[in-house]
């Protein structure tokens, strides 16, 4: 795993990238635990002053540190967004393995369902739900309920993938020499699967920090915990484009630039180490 | 690479076409509506939905956008700007019998509906009697409930008899933002559900009638009629200037801030952080034009309303307690960067009240103490030099503020209660709430105190940053504070499902009229419900037997009785003590105004009537309005 | 006369791998020449780089094939033309009227989604001006497959409604379309099980009867090669080892490689154990010095494991690249020896 | 037919399936949401009308209740859902009462129709066809500035994208309309000039979504095709000498658009839920407004209605798009 790590790392000037600022944003959310003040507290600092030597990313019209006030929002949102792969990654993959390896019923009445949440509407559903639980939606919560809907594409791939295993010899021999269904799933199986699981994982993530910020924007999620969402609605609430306060409005949207080029690369140069066809294959599944 | 060469060229040529064909018509408005004769105003309400339906008697219809300002005149209006009640297409007060039972109208004469027929007692009395019989429209349950007969005597008098006494029933058609209008009955008597009636195109009582509307719902104008002189605004102050009115809703403050820079946009409301943003559109001005810039004749009083019949805060200890963790100057800087005037008393601080309410109570206010003792003294809470302290902000955020305590009472408000985190520390501790070794407080049980403010979603409303600000004075006390922005923030007060809610700390009294009975009333014990129940009177569910006596004398006396004023300040003294809700600061108006086309707005140095276009005493500005003589 | 002259020809995949660049030696200094109107068969196990000699023979180099030296010259009427140093434009010229190519695996080498009739009017479009004259296409199209006895609906189906034989057999008639002077085959007719094979083989020789071209026929299966071959090449590890009229080779085969190929044919009434040349073929990454084929050769010698032989005529027409077959022409070129370790 | 049984059968099951899901869906959702109709529409009353007595509220209140339909359990109103639906009726409107949900959806569908048909089409074609051409010419600088422009257009928050152009477009270069569909004043009569005026008034918006809509179409058009030009039909024909622009067109972007056909229909049929930022940031006339508000006011139906209405618009155009997909995709159809 670590000599994969150091090759990309050296081959691929696109992995270094990611990787680089990947390592940065997530260095950052640790520090945010180091943040001299109370996110949620305002009035902390002098307001609206510009990027300075001592307010690195200056301050906002609460009279927050905007620098601080980010690292918070990315860790909140990659925590956020980490809890919605997670979740649907394990509904995704429950889905998946079952309808690809069981077939007949289970797998028709699985993949209806999947097919049923790949075209529902989910903004306007997501937004009736949220305007639901909006008081009691924490950055957990939320990432539940995203992973709750960004599993059914994900879970069409891995199907065909097992589906496309489940026909190859060595499931055969494992079968014919006693291995029991579960064995054959995590020790033959899941070596197939994991290159999915990662290369789907990116993707989802980005979703799902896209979707914080359109609910966010629209007043849909707990205001007062910073996320790049939150800062984004409070920043533009606060007109901070026509006061021209642009590094509260620019902060978490150059870190929202920098969050997606960093996952888009780094999936993108693992895809491509992984198997260049797995991307295809994805895309290819929509038509189902 | 040909055919991509193509498709560019393409692309651009589209692309020009339609920057070309932008230049040449800059304005919103169409040629054929002259801009320097059209009057753009805001809807405060926003886009509606169903922009063809002019049916002010069913539930739901948008009135905001022209139907009550422009269209439906009420037979008395509120004028709160000089506290006054106007008689419109009423010709004098209503008279009473002496028990309250019978109530007799004057209507105008010579007024007549905008398609030419004469406007009569008929109308009046065929309103009336529609609206009684038919289930779900407007005012039916209260006809129903009040009103025994009603004829009229001749053509300009109308008789309504009552079921039971009512020294109030003329409210119901008393303009404060919204009253039973009159319908045009030769247009309805023909209508078989008049729910579903949808009045378009709409016939007009006032001086301005429907020419168009957004059939997206945006917009709305309003033509001058011709005959503008038979109409009740034009027999009371002549001819409005403007010949169109155009209203129309931009969207969010930053849309609007874009408008009036277009010169697209005469008056709308802002908000702090917009209003900021506008000083670079020329021509903008505001109600002030200097700091704190805001109206503050609004009668509306914004504050924080405490659940009373949840724990801990049906104690009035810690409804005291949380009032004094408070520090109104840093709540109003953190709110609207101290632009507002404060209210320690559950009225609204226009200068009116003021007058009627604040003037004679500052004595006995000063006076007030709790039952605690600070230094072996009764606690005083009242505190007279928070209007400086609020100044004294402002001056260091490099505002001009005079400098006179009489202007900085007058610009700033009385006086709040005292920053005394110490002392609701106190009250707290009787209690026996305690702190933990971080200093965050402890329910009596020993559970760590967490407050849920529930408040309204929209950030341009007042109540959405006040309870962010309130928030904040608690944490720092040392509570766990948290607020849950919602649309639903209304309902859930209404079932009492919430702790603390940002919903207006008391019903707002007329405006004009020094009568309390409308505030005072909603705490009437005889209206409170449960929790997980509607309740029809104050969302608070705080009630006092002390009160119940005096609103039973409210109900007892006439609108214009003397012992109105004096009723009402015993009430509020008990309102004062025992602190049902927290009133931060009268509702901080901001309206922008463009004075490029038009000017003479009423503003602070000539109010001469109440600032905003989404009332209804909008239609009485207009006749005072000057063109600028811009093109 | 040399329709197709190849000079020193280097083509190496140049690969990244941890941090370090390393070349795959596909084809290793390599001449050859084609004559005219014959079938030079091209053969060797998978792994030699025939298919990359017949990539580069097409100028079809991208990375991470790399050219590193050499030239593929190609006698176009009096012209002599270069395929490496021809401009794109230039080069695609050159491709369907003159040189030719038919791809091995032919499903995957046609467009899914378009009909076959779709695919023959791009090829043919590239090459001729058949917009302006209607029924131009139609006629040549329609003559080309009944010349090769193919069904004209077979115009009007999806690459993945025909059999593997068919597809094959469409393939060839794109390819032989525009009477090419020289069509270059790579493995026609592997995947085919033996009946289909035959008819395909069967096919391309009657082309090359009919219109009197140059094949260039790229394939590990000597069968074929003694079918249809009038010369051919051996490859191994990159590198040309032996080359001869197809009796000569499958008579009197000189390189022990040659040998082990031959020896481990299936022969009609022999029932003796066949022989295979012990060990695997080496790794184009690292090479064996000296012969690449020393470590498998059971007669190696000390020169052989540090010099590498020259290809040198040995017979008539007979070349061959051991120390063992050609003792006389034992002088190494020495710059070479150098550029292949 | 086998091919109905297995291909078409199973389709429309799924169909249905589907609409039964996000019935249920919006059914069940707006009902756990603590906004009461009732008391929202009350609550408008108590705002316009200037003194409502406490008791006749009580008496509204029950008035309201039945004419809402909202007496009876949650399975009564849950059966006359779809027995409404099955005739085309989503009922009345509770806060417009009692205009029907359809009529304020006729007013504000050909709105969001008209911006995001034009604007999904365009960027799809555009996007799809820049993206093709970006990957065919990968090593070229030009395709690579593209490439990056779009990798970071695309994942700027919408909402700031279409905020900035309002206020770069209307305000700082005011050449735009801010607001509207067309001219106030105009009269309604199909002419040119009226053409033009929506036109103008639909650029910003569309802008908008064309440039986030060409951006995230454009890169996985890159994706798709780049992946492609390793196929050895691709190569085959470009050794063959066949035109670049022929291969780029018929073989690589008429390959890769496959999937993307399916993507178009899915995002097509996202157009009934509108497009809700868009519309509320240049406040389009539009579905997507009338449905933020329908959820901001508790408007049960009118909620219902959009979203039913955008499930039943979507599966419906898979289902269409499945059916026409074996025309497109010539493997499907013999399979």
């Amino acid at each position: 795993m670590f000599k994969v790590l150091t090759s990309l790392l050296r081959q691929d000037k696109r992995f270094l990238f990611g990787f680089i600022v990947m390592v940065i944003l997530l260095a950052g959310g640790a520090l945010a635990g180091f943040s001299p003040h109370d996110p949620r507290l305002w009035s902390v600092v002098p307001r609206d002053l510009p990027p300075s030597s001592k307010y690195w990313l200056g301050t906002n019209s609460m009279g927050q540190d905007v620098f601080w006030q980010a690292l918070w929002a990315i860790r909140n949102s990659l925590v956020m967004a980490v809890i919605a792969v997670v979740s649907s990654r394990i509904i995704a993959v429950a889905a998946g393995l079952l309808a690809g390896y069981r077939g007949g019923l289970i797998d028709r009445v699985l993949m209806t369902v999947t097919d049923s949440f790949v075209i529902l509407p989910l903004l306007p559903i997501l937004i009736l739900i949220t305007s639901i639980f909006k008081s009691r939606l924490s950055v957990t919560s939320l990432g539940i309920l995203l992973g709750i809907f960004g599993w059914a594409w994900d879970a069409r791939v891995i199907r065909s993938q097992v589906l496309s295993l489940r026909e190859r010899e060595f499931t055969y021999t494992a079968i014919l020499s006693g291995m029991s269904t579960g064995r054959i799933i995590f020790r033959e199986y899941m070596p197939f699967i994991f290159p999915l699981i990662t290369a789907t994982a990116m993707n989802n993530m980005l979703w799902a920090i896209g979707m914080e910020v359109t609910l966010a924007v629209l007043g849909l999620v707990s205001l007062e915990v910073p996320t790049l969402g939150t800062m984004i609605h409070w920043a533009v609430n606060s007109q901070a484009m026509l006061l021209g306060i642009w590094w509260w409005i620019l902060t978490p949207v150059v870190l929202c630039v920098f969050i997606f080029l960093a996952l888009y690369l780094l999936s993108l140069s693992i895809n491509q180490f992984l198997d260049p066809r797995v991307r295809v294959q994805r895309l290819q599944e929509i038509k189902g | 690479m040909k055919l991509t060469g193509r498709y560019a060229g393409l692309l651009l040529l589209v692309l020009s076409i339609l920057v070309a064909a932008s230049s040449l018509a800059l304005a919103q408005i169409g040629p054929d509506i002259p801009r320097e004769e059209t009057l753009i105003v805001d809807i405060l309400t926003g886009r509606n939905p169903n922009p063809r339906r002019f049916n002010a008697w069913a539930p739901g219809t948008t009135l905001d956008a022209g139907i009550q300002q422009l269209m439906l005149d009420t037979l008395w209006c509120v004028e709160y700007a000089q506290g006054e009640i106007l008689n419109v297409v009423a010709a004098a007060p209503p008279m009473y019998n002496d028990d309250y039972t019978q109530m007799t109208v004057k209507l105008r004469e010579g007024l007549y509906w905008s398609d030419g027929v004469a406007f009569t007692a008929d109308d009046l009395v065929f309103t009336v009697e529609t609206l009684k019989a038919n289930p779900g429209m407007n005012y039916q349950a209260e006809f129903d409930m009040f009103v025994k007969e009603v004829y009229k005597t001749d053509d300009y008098t109308v008789v309504f008899e009552l079921k039971e006494p009512n020294s109030r029933f003329h409210t119901y058609f008393l303009n404060r933002w919204g009253a039973c209008r009159i319908m045009p009955k030769h247009i309805w008597e023909n209508v078989d559900n008049p729910m579903a009636f949808d009045f378009y195109p709409p016939v007009s009582l006032g001086q301005y009638v429907l020419k168009d509307v957004d059939p997206g719902g945006y917009w709305f104008l309003w033509e001058k009629r011709e005959d503008w002189e038979r109409t009740a605004v034009g027999q009371l102050y002549g001819e409005p200037k403007p010949r169109y009115v155009l209203f129309h809703f931009y969207g969010p403050p930053e849309r609007k801030v874009i408008a009036q820079s277009r010169h697209e946009l005469d008056m709308c409301d802002l908000t702090m952080e917009s209003l900021q943003a506008s000083w670079e559109n020329p021509g903008f001005r505001t109600y002030r034009k200097e700091y704190p810039w805001i109206v503050n004749i609004d009668p509306c009083i914004t504050g924080i309303t405490f659940n009373a019949l949840v724990e801990p805060f049906d104690n009035k200890d810690v409804r005291w307690a949380l009032a004094l963790a408070m520090d109104i100057v840093d709540v109003m800087a953190l709110s609207f960067d101290g632009a507002g005037v404060m209210g320690a008393l559950l009225v609204p601080p226009t200068p009116v009240y003021l007058d009627w309410y604040y003037e004679p109570m500052e004595e006995w206010l000063r006076e007030f103490t709790l039952d605690i003792e600070v230094d072996g003294a009764p606690f005083k809470p009242y505190d007279p030099g928070a209007a400086k302290r609020l100044a004294d902000y402002a001056a260091g955020r490099g505002y001009d503020v005079p400098d006179d305590p009489a202007k900085q009472r007058e610009i700033f408000g009385y006086g709040w209660w005292k920053y005394a985190p110490e002392v609701a520390a106190q009250l707290l501790e009787r209690n026996g709430f305690s702190r933990d070794k971080d200093g965050g407080w402890l329910l009596p049980d020993g559970t760590p105190w967490k407050i849920t403010i529930t408040s309204h979603p929209n950030p341009a409303h007042p109540a959405y940053k006040n309870s962010f600000a309130i928030a904040q004075q608690w944490r720092r006390f040392g509570i766990e504070v948290e607020v849950v922005t919602t649309e639903q923030y209304n309902t859930l007060a209404t079932y009492g499902q919430f702790e603390v809610s940002s919903v207006w700390p008391a019903y707002e009294p007329w405006g004009g009229h020094p009568d309390m009975y409308r505030t005072l009333r909603m705490w009437d014990s005889d209206l409170h419900r449960p929790v997980g129940e509607v309740t029809y009177g104050h969302q608070g569910r705080w009630s006092h037997p002390d009160l119940d006596v005096i609103i039973d004398k409210l109900e007892k006396i006439g609108f214009d009785d003397p012992e109105l004023i004096p009723l009402a300040i015993e009430g509020l003294k008990i309102t004062t003590a025992e602190m049902p809700s927290i009133a931060t600061f009268g509702y901080p108006g901001f309206v922008g105004w463009d004075e490029t086309y038009w000017t003479n707005y009423p503003g602070a140095e000539n109010p001469y009537q109440q600032p905003y276009q989404h009332w209804p005493n909008f239609k009485f500005m207009l006749p005072f309005l000057e063109p600028a003589g811009n093109k | 006369m040399d329709v197709l002259r190849v000079e020193g020809l280097k083509a190496f995949y140049i690969v990244e791998s941890a941090g370090e660049q390393r070349a795959v030696k596909a084809v290793n200094d390599v001449s050859l020449s084609v004559r005219e109107n014959e079938v030079l068969g091209i053969a060797g196990e998978s792994g030699c780089g025939k298919s990359t000699l017949l990539k580069s023979l097409l100028g079809n180099i991208r990375p991470p094939l790399r050219h590193m030296g050499g030239k593929v010259t190609y006698l176009q009427g009096e012209r002599e033309v270069d395929i490496l140093s021809l401009g794109k434009e230039e080069r695609q010229k050159l491709m369907w009227q003159h040189i030719s190519y038919v791809p091995q695996g032919s499903l995957s080498v046609l467009n899914p989604v378009r009909r076959i009739g779709d695919t023959f009017r791009s090829f043919v479009g590239a090459h001729l001006e058949i917009k302006k004259e209607p029924g131009r296409f139609e006629s040549l199209v329609k003559r080309h497959l009944e010349d090769l006895g193919l069904p004209v609906d077979t115009l009007k189906a999806y690459p993945h409604q025909l059999s593997g034989g068919m597809r094959q057999r469409v393939t060839i008639a794109l390819a032989t379309i525009l009477k090419p002077r020289l069509i270059l085959a790579d493995e026609p007719s592997t995947a085919l099980d033996v009946v289909v094979q035959r008819g395909v083989i069967q096919l391309l020789r009657d082309i090359q009867t009919e219109q009197r071209n140059t094949i260039v026929m790229v394939t590990h299966d000597m069968a074929i090669h003694a079918n249809i071959s009038d010369r051919v090449a051996i490859m191994y590890a990159g590198r040309i080892i032996e080359e001869a009229p197809v009796e000569q080779i499958f008579m009197k085969p000189l390189h022990p490689y040659t040998q082990y190929l031959i020896g481990s044919l299936p022969r009609i009434g022999d029932k003796s154990h066949r022989i295979s040349a012990p060990g695997a073929p080496p790794s184009l990454v690292s090479l064996p010095p000296g012969c690449a084929f020393h470590p498998r050769c059971p007669q190696a010698k000390p020169i052989c494991r540090q010099e590498i032989p020259a290809l040198s005529l040995a017979a008539k027409e007979h070349r061959v690249a051991c120390f063992l077959a050609a003792k006389e022409d034992a002088d190494v070129d020495s710059t070479e020896a150098a550029g292949s370790r | 037919m086998p091919f109905l049984k297995r291909y078409l059968l199973p389709r429309i099951v799924q169909y249905l399936v589907v609409i039964f899901i996000g019935g249920t869906l919006v059914f069940i959702i707006p009902r756990l949401m603590p906004v009461d109709p009732v008391q929202q529409t009350l609550q408008r009353i108590t705002i316009q009308g200037a003194f409502l007595d406490p008791r006749a509220i009580e008496q509204i209140r029950e008035t309201l209740l039945e004419l809402y339909g909202l007496k009876g359990s949650l399975m009564e109103q849950y059966f006359a859902l779809w027995h409404r639906l099955l005739r085309g009726d989503f009922g009345p409107s509770y806060v417009q009462f009692p205009t029907p949900v359809m009529t304020l959806i006729k007013i504000s569908l050909p709105w969001t129709v008209g911006l995001l048909v034009t604007t999904t089409v365009l960027s799809w074609t555009v996007g799809n066809i820049l993206g093709g051409i970006a990957a065919y010419y990968s090593h070229r600088r030009w395709a690579q500035l593209m490439e990056n422009v779009a990798m970071v257009i695309r994942p700027i928050p919408y909402y700031i994208i279409a905020l900035a152009l309002l206020l770069l477009l209307a305000y700082a270069v005011p050449i735009f309309p801010v607001t509207g569909g067309f001219s106030i004043g105009r009269s309604f009569v199909l002419s040119w000039g009226l053409v033009l005026d929506i036109l103008k008034h639909a650029f910003l918006p569309a802008l908008s979504l064309a440039i986030v809509g060409t951006a995230t179409w454009f890169m996985t058009m890159r994706l798709l095709v780049s992946n492609l030009l390793a196929e050895d039909y691709i190569v085959y024909a470009q050794i063959a000498g066949v035109q670049d622009g022929e291969i780029l067109y018929n073989y690589a972007i008429r390959n890769a658009m496959l999937p993307q056909v399916t993507g178009l229909t899915l995002s097509l049929g996202q157009i009934f839920g509108g497009a809700l930022i868009t519309e509320t940031v240049f406040s389009y006339p539009g579905l997507g407004t009338l449905l933020y508000s329908s959820i901001n006011s508790g408007d049960y139906n009118l909620m219902m209605g959009i979203t039913l209405l955008s499930v039943v618009a979507i599966a419906t155009g898979v289902l269409i798009m499945d059916l026409i997909y074996p025309f497109l995709d010539p493997r499907i159809r013999y399979e």
